[in-house]
């Protein structure tokens, strides 16, 4: 059932960071064959589902440097400043590059480019497409990937393992999901973009394909993960389905109220209200202090309870109907079909949900591992610009920037690399049987995928939710291993080949569950709060002993450990984040 | 016990199964559930091997369309109290060949979409230093509605012609190069005119228009057919007109 | 020059044109003479009125619009219809044949007949 | 370019019955607007014979009329009065859909389309009932 095919670049997701990488190589060296792999066809991505906005200086009265320092203080003195400073320079063409594509960008009336303000922004430098930017990226960077003859595709097929030959990634093992055949897809150097992980948690935003699979393969491979203690929670989640209601609703003018009507954000150092936005302040705060403000209103009893839990209220009322249709439509079109209420009308019910991880695997500016041979870019990646809060709308930006800047590294390398041997197919042959021993094949297991990943889920949110303490980041840690332990005694109702669905679901939970253990060691290791990662028992920011990224990697046993790497700062020195101000 | 519901599904492997069959299962009818969420309740808790497509379920990824009791529905925008009492039956896509209980082949669709050229054509590139292609509100309007497309297919299940006939390229393919066509950055309409005024093309759609009732996204790839079918008439009059060299 | 082109575009040129014809003039005209008259309802023209109203070249000209391009829009729909309805494609030749040839014909007779009226 | 491969078992194809158009009302209307165009074609050919009869003289003519008041034929009639009425329905309802004209940088609604069909209808109406039934 083995098969085997060899291209020169592959990459590993087929989202705005992937196809963009793609579509890199082919330009950087139209000899050069490119395949992408991808689990879901690459127009379903996850990328499809981010609505406010791309972020690039683009305005008169705006500057790279703003843009830096937003993205800097944004979050809390981690991000890598050289990195940040490319990224920011390189955003606008990178955004730009995507219109001459036909991304259908909003536009103003004379027929430029339209921004909008965006959270943690000084400036407006948001680029937008209505409230469905992410859709139309992803959609414009795949139609556009089709026009390349270059790049070929594994559409429906999940990569289980990365090839290794002598310290150097050599491509990967896939498994066709149609027929279920195992196919070694070599290549002299590989991409991830395999986006996030934020299925780890319960209540999450993201889709059910965000589940780390890239970053357990890398971490599998020993290249080690970076600063995965940082996971943002999104202020305005609709409660039960934990769907985004993007920041774009604050952006144009939304308020956040209490059970009270009241304006509670004043109370948290976010500054004073106004009656339209101000920008870097209140409703257009980080999201990091935001949910952390959810929480504290929690907890002094002024949240609303609703069927889901607590709630307050996401207030755009006074926006009307005509601005709400022409800038927040999706906004409507969500809540009308979800929560059956009118925001023209009525109040949106929000609550703080997981929406995007900070770290991932570590990576240099062109978006080299230390493994030879293998890059990462988006949401999968961590460069880092995010830090320790990744600002509303530098992500998609971060995709096309760092995913065109890993494509052509990549292109670059494998134009100088001799093919992988065939002895490749040796260790592709080893993963067919492990497929087959440990899920396909084996009778008898006793546990269920669903339970074991709801019991993780829950352990996730329980101790690694917006505050955290030693205490019950300990007790994770004693439960995911528990859980690893159970993972073994797995069982499958399906034993076909052909789609099986089950198959991925406990590949997904056996890349979840690394992935939150890797989670878990670095927040308890990190004795400090900063940004997203905030310790009850440790509350205050600690330059001294924690101004690095932590980076956690798998030991001979699979249990993680941790160890620190340097921030470089060039230009601005840590300082206390201010905003309202 | 809270309220049940029956969901009938279509079962069918090809390792095992001739012929697709109909299994039940006894789903809890919440209110807030959507049709996505029972399927999902059959996986986690009563048959692990049920096999079907999802990812956002926020109505924007494509992946869920499946005919809910007979019509084209995404699963995960349509609300299992819709149904009740029940009996509610999930099948797979018409129109499409099944692969395995509710997954349906569209490869075919995927090779049509990258037949009509679905990208920006210049005669000449702008460098992207130089800045941006102007574009009016207005005239981004003219297209902006075709652009919506989310790829999920629920307009080929929806259309008779693609039934009968596998090589119409369909209606989402069809808006989607209407989409090109209409904006005001490309200069490739008659690149695509070639392709498209074949009678696998525009000329296959007997203007049916279910595929603009089931659109999710109200894309209207009926609409976008028929003005193609106009403005593919005014070039063939045109082309006899100005013969030779005309552009 | 545009290779391999259809003409499709022709023929729907002529079904659409022969929808509006259809649409616009045939309904009160069927109603009319198929229905009312007959019926007794109204009093229906005499032969010197129907003759006076369409011999002159303006009558000619209306009346061979009123046929020819219904019946280009009949032989359109109606291939379509053979196809889908009886989903016989693979005939294609055939349909062709007797639809477009159909209104071909009439459309033939129909000259003849305009010519001839007195 | 995609690589597929044959490999996979090929899916399960579901033949179109032949009585699809009846399966959905929408499929049904459809199949009657398509089959109005039978009806379009008769009336064709109702006016061709009574073109035949007026080029036979007053006598033939008149003599024509007898056909038009056999039972069956007005039976006739009457079924391809409500066809060609359908077929005006549609076809004026449709025809927004195949014209996006745009005004002043916006879609002109629907209505705006359909609307003046539907009065030429009338006044089209008016003027051959006011020519045939003046005397
Ligand atoms: C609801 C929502 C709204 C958002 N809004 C915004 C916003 O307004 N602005 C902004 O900047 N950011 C936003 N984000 C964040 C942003 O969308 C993501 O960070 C970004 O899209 C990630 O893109 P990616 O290419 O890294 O990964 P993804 O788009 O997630 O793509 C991952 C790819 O990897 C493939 N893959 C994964 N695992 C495997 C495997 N094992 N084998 C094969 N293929 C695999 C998948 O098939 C997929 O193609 C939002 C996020 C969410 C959840
Ligand atoms: S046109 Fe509509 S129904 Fe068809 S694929 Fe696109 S979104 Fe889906
Ligand atoms: S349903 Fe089919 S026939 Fe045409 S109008 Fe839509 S494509
Ligand atoms: S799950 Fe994405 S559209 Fe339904």
């Amino acid at each position: 059932m083995l098969d085997i095919s060899s291209h020169d670049v592959l990459l590993i997701g087929g989202g705005g960071a992937g196809l963009r990488a793609a579509i890199a190589v082919a330009e950087t060296n139209p000899n050069l064959s490119v395949a992408v792999i991808s689990k879901v066809y690459p127009m379903r991505s996850h990328t499809v589902s981010a609505e406010g906005g791309a972020a690039g200086v683009i305005g008169k009265n705006d500057s790279l440097d703003e843009h830096c320092y937003d993205t800097i203080s944004g979050g809390d003195w981690l991000p890598d400043q050289d990195a940040v400073e490319a990224f920011v320079k390189e955003a606008p063409l990178e955004l730009m590059r995507l219109e001459h594509w036909g991304c259908p960008w909003n536009r103003e009336p004379d027929g430029h480019i339209a921004v909008r303000p965006f959270g943690g922004m000084k400036k407006e430098r948001t680029w937008f497409a209505a409230d469905k930017t992410g859709f139309h990226m992803l959609h414009t960077l795949f139609q556009t990937s089709l026009k390349y003859d270059a790049v070929a595709r594994y559409d429906e097929y999940y990569a289980t393992k990365l090839l290794m030959d002598d310290g150097q990634v050599q491509g990967a093992v896939a498994v066709e999901l149609s027929s279920g055949k195992v196919q070694a897809i070599t290549a002299k150097a590989v991409i991830i973009c395999t986006g996030g992980c934020g299925r780890v948690f319960p209540f999450t935003t993201n889709a059910a394909i965000k589940t780390g699979d890239g970053m357990a393969l890398t971490y599998r491979a020993g290249a080690p993960l970076k600063d995965m203690e940082f996971i943002q929670y999104h202020p305005t989640g609709l409660p039960f389905t934990g769907i985004l209601i993007t920041e774009a609703a604050r952006a144009e003018g939304g308020y956040m109220l209490n059970k009270d009507g009241y304006r509670y954000l004043q109370d948290y150092n976010l500054g004073t209200p106004q009656p339209t936005p101000v920008l870097r302040s209140m409703e257009l705060g980080p999201r990091d202090r935001l949910s952390q403000a959810f929480v504290k209103e929690f907890e002094r009893g002024r949240t609303v309870e609703g069927p889901y839990g607590a709630v307050v209220h996401l207030d755009l009322r006074h926006l009307g109907e005509k601005k709400i249709e022409a800038k927040l439509p999706f906004v409507r079109e969500l809540c009308l079909k979800y929560e059956n209420l009118d925001p023209v009308r009525e109040l949106i019910p929000v609550r703080p949900v997981v929406h995007y991880v900070m770290g991932g695997i570590h990576t240099d500016l062109n978006g080299a591992t230390p493994l030879q041979g293998l890059f990462a870019a988006g949401e999968a990646a961590c460069v880092s610009i995010n830090g320790a809060n990744r600002l509303g709308s530098n992500s998609l930006t971060e995709c096309l920037v760092f995913g065109a800047r890993a494509g052509r590294a990549a292109a670059e390398f494998a134009s100088v690399q001799r093919p992988p041997g065939r002895h490749l197919l040796a260790q592709a042959a080893e993963e067919e049987e492990r497929l087959q021993d440990r899920f396909l094949n084996k009778s008898g297991g006793r546990e269920r995928i669903a339970t074991l990943r709801e019991e993780m889920q829950k352990t996730m949110e329980q101790s690694a939710g917006i505050y955290r303490s030693g205490e019950s980041l300990q007790h994770a840690a004693g439960k995911l291993r528990e859980l690893q332990e159970r993972f073994e005694d797995i069982g499958l109702d399906d034993h076909s080949r052909a789609f099986n669905t089950e198959l991925v679901a406990a590949l997904e939970l056996a890349s979840m569950l690394d992935v939150a253990e890797s989670v878990i060691q670095c927040a308890l290791q990190r004795q400090e709060s900063r940004g997203a990662h905030q310790r009850t028992d440790f509350p205050a920011r600690d330059d001294q002993k924690y101004l690095a990224h932590s980076l956690v990697s798998r030991q001979a046993d699979g249990s993680p450990v941790v160890s620190y790497a340097p921030v470089t700062i060039t230009r601005w020195p840590p300082a206390e984040r201010v905003y309202g101000k | 016990m809270a309220e049940q519901i029956a969901v009938e599904v279509t079962r069918f492997s090809p390792e095992r199964d001739k012929t697709p069959s109909i299994q039940s299962f006894d789903v809890p009818l919440r209110k807030e559930w959507v049709v996505l969420d029972a399927l999902n309740y059959i996986k986690d808790k009563v048959d692990g091997s049920l096999s079907f497509r999802w990812s956002c379920r926020m109505g924007v990824c494509g992946s869920c369309g499946m005919m809910v009791n007979g019509e084209p529905k995404l699963t995960c925008a349509t609300f299992l109290t819709d149904y009740a009492p029940g009996p509610v039956r999930i099948e797979p896509l018409k129109n499409f060949p099944v692969m395995r209980d509710l997954i349906v082949e569209i490869n075919d669709f995927l090779g049509k979409l990258s037949k009509v050229k679905p990208w920006i054509i210049r005669q000449k590139e702008k460098p992207v230093t130089e800045g941006e292609y102007l574009q009016t509100p207005e005239q981004l309007d003219t297209y902006k509605q075709f652009s919506m497309c989310i790829n999920c297919l629920l307009c080929y299940a929806a259309c008779p012609v693609y039934g009968l006939d596998p090589m119409f390229s369909g209606p989402a393919a069809l808006a989607l190069a209407q989409r090109y066509n209409m904006d005001s950055r490309d200069e490739g309409k008659e690149e695509r005119m070639d392709i498209l005024s074949q009678h696998d093309g525009i000329w296959g759609c007997t203007f049916v228009g279910e595929c603009t009732q089931v659109c999710p996204k109200h894309v209207d790839p009926a609409g976008a057919i028929q003005q193609y079918k106009l403005t593919a008439t005014q070039e063939w009059f045109k082309s006899f007109i100005m013969p030779k060299g005309a552009k | 020059m545009h290779k391999q082109r259809s003409n499709e575009p022709f023929v729907w040129l002529l079904f659409s044109a022969g929808g509006v014809v259809a649409a616009l003039f045939i309904p009160i005209q069927l109603f009319l003479f198929g229905v009312a008259f007959p019926l007794g309802w109204l009093n229906g023209p005499s032969y010197d009125t129907v003759r006076g109203l369409v011999h002159g070249p303006i009558g000619r000209l209306y009346l061979l619009v009123l046929c020819t391009l219904p019946l280009f829009h009949w032989a359109h729909r109606f291939r379509y219809t053979l196809y889908d309805g009886l989903q016989i494609k693979h005939l294609n030749e055939l349909v062709n044949t007797f639809c477009y040839g159909g209104a071909i014909v009439g459309t033939a007779i129909a000259a003849y007949l305009i010519w001839q009226i007195p | 370019m995609a690589t597929y491969t044959e490999y996979p078992p090929k899916g399960y194809r579901v033949r179109m019955s032949t009585y699809w158009w009846l399966g959905k009302w929408p499929y049904l209307k459809f199949t009657l607007r398509e089959i109005s165009s039978v009806f379009v074609a008769w009336f064709v050919i109702e006016t061709l014979l009574q073109i035949n009869a007026l080029i036979g003289g007053p006598a033939a003519y008149t003599e024509f009329q007898d056909f038009f008041r056999n039972p069956l034929v007005i039976a006739l009639n009457v079924i391809s009065l409500f066809f060609v009425v359908f077929h005006t329905f549609t076809w004026f309802n449709l025809a927004p859909k195949a014209m996006a004209v745009r005004m002043g940088g916006k879609r002109v609604p629907n209505i705006l389309i359909s609307g003046p069909n539907y009065a030429a209808w009338v006044v089209v109406s008016a003027v051959l009932a006011w020519l045939l039934l003046r005397g």
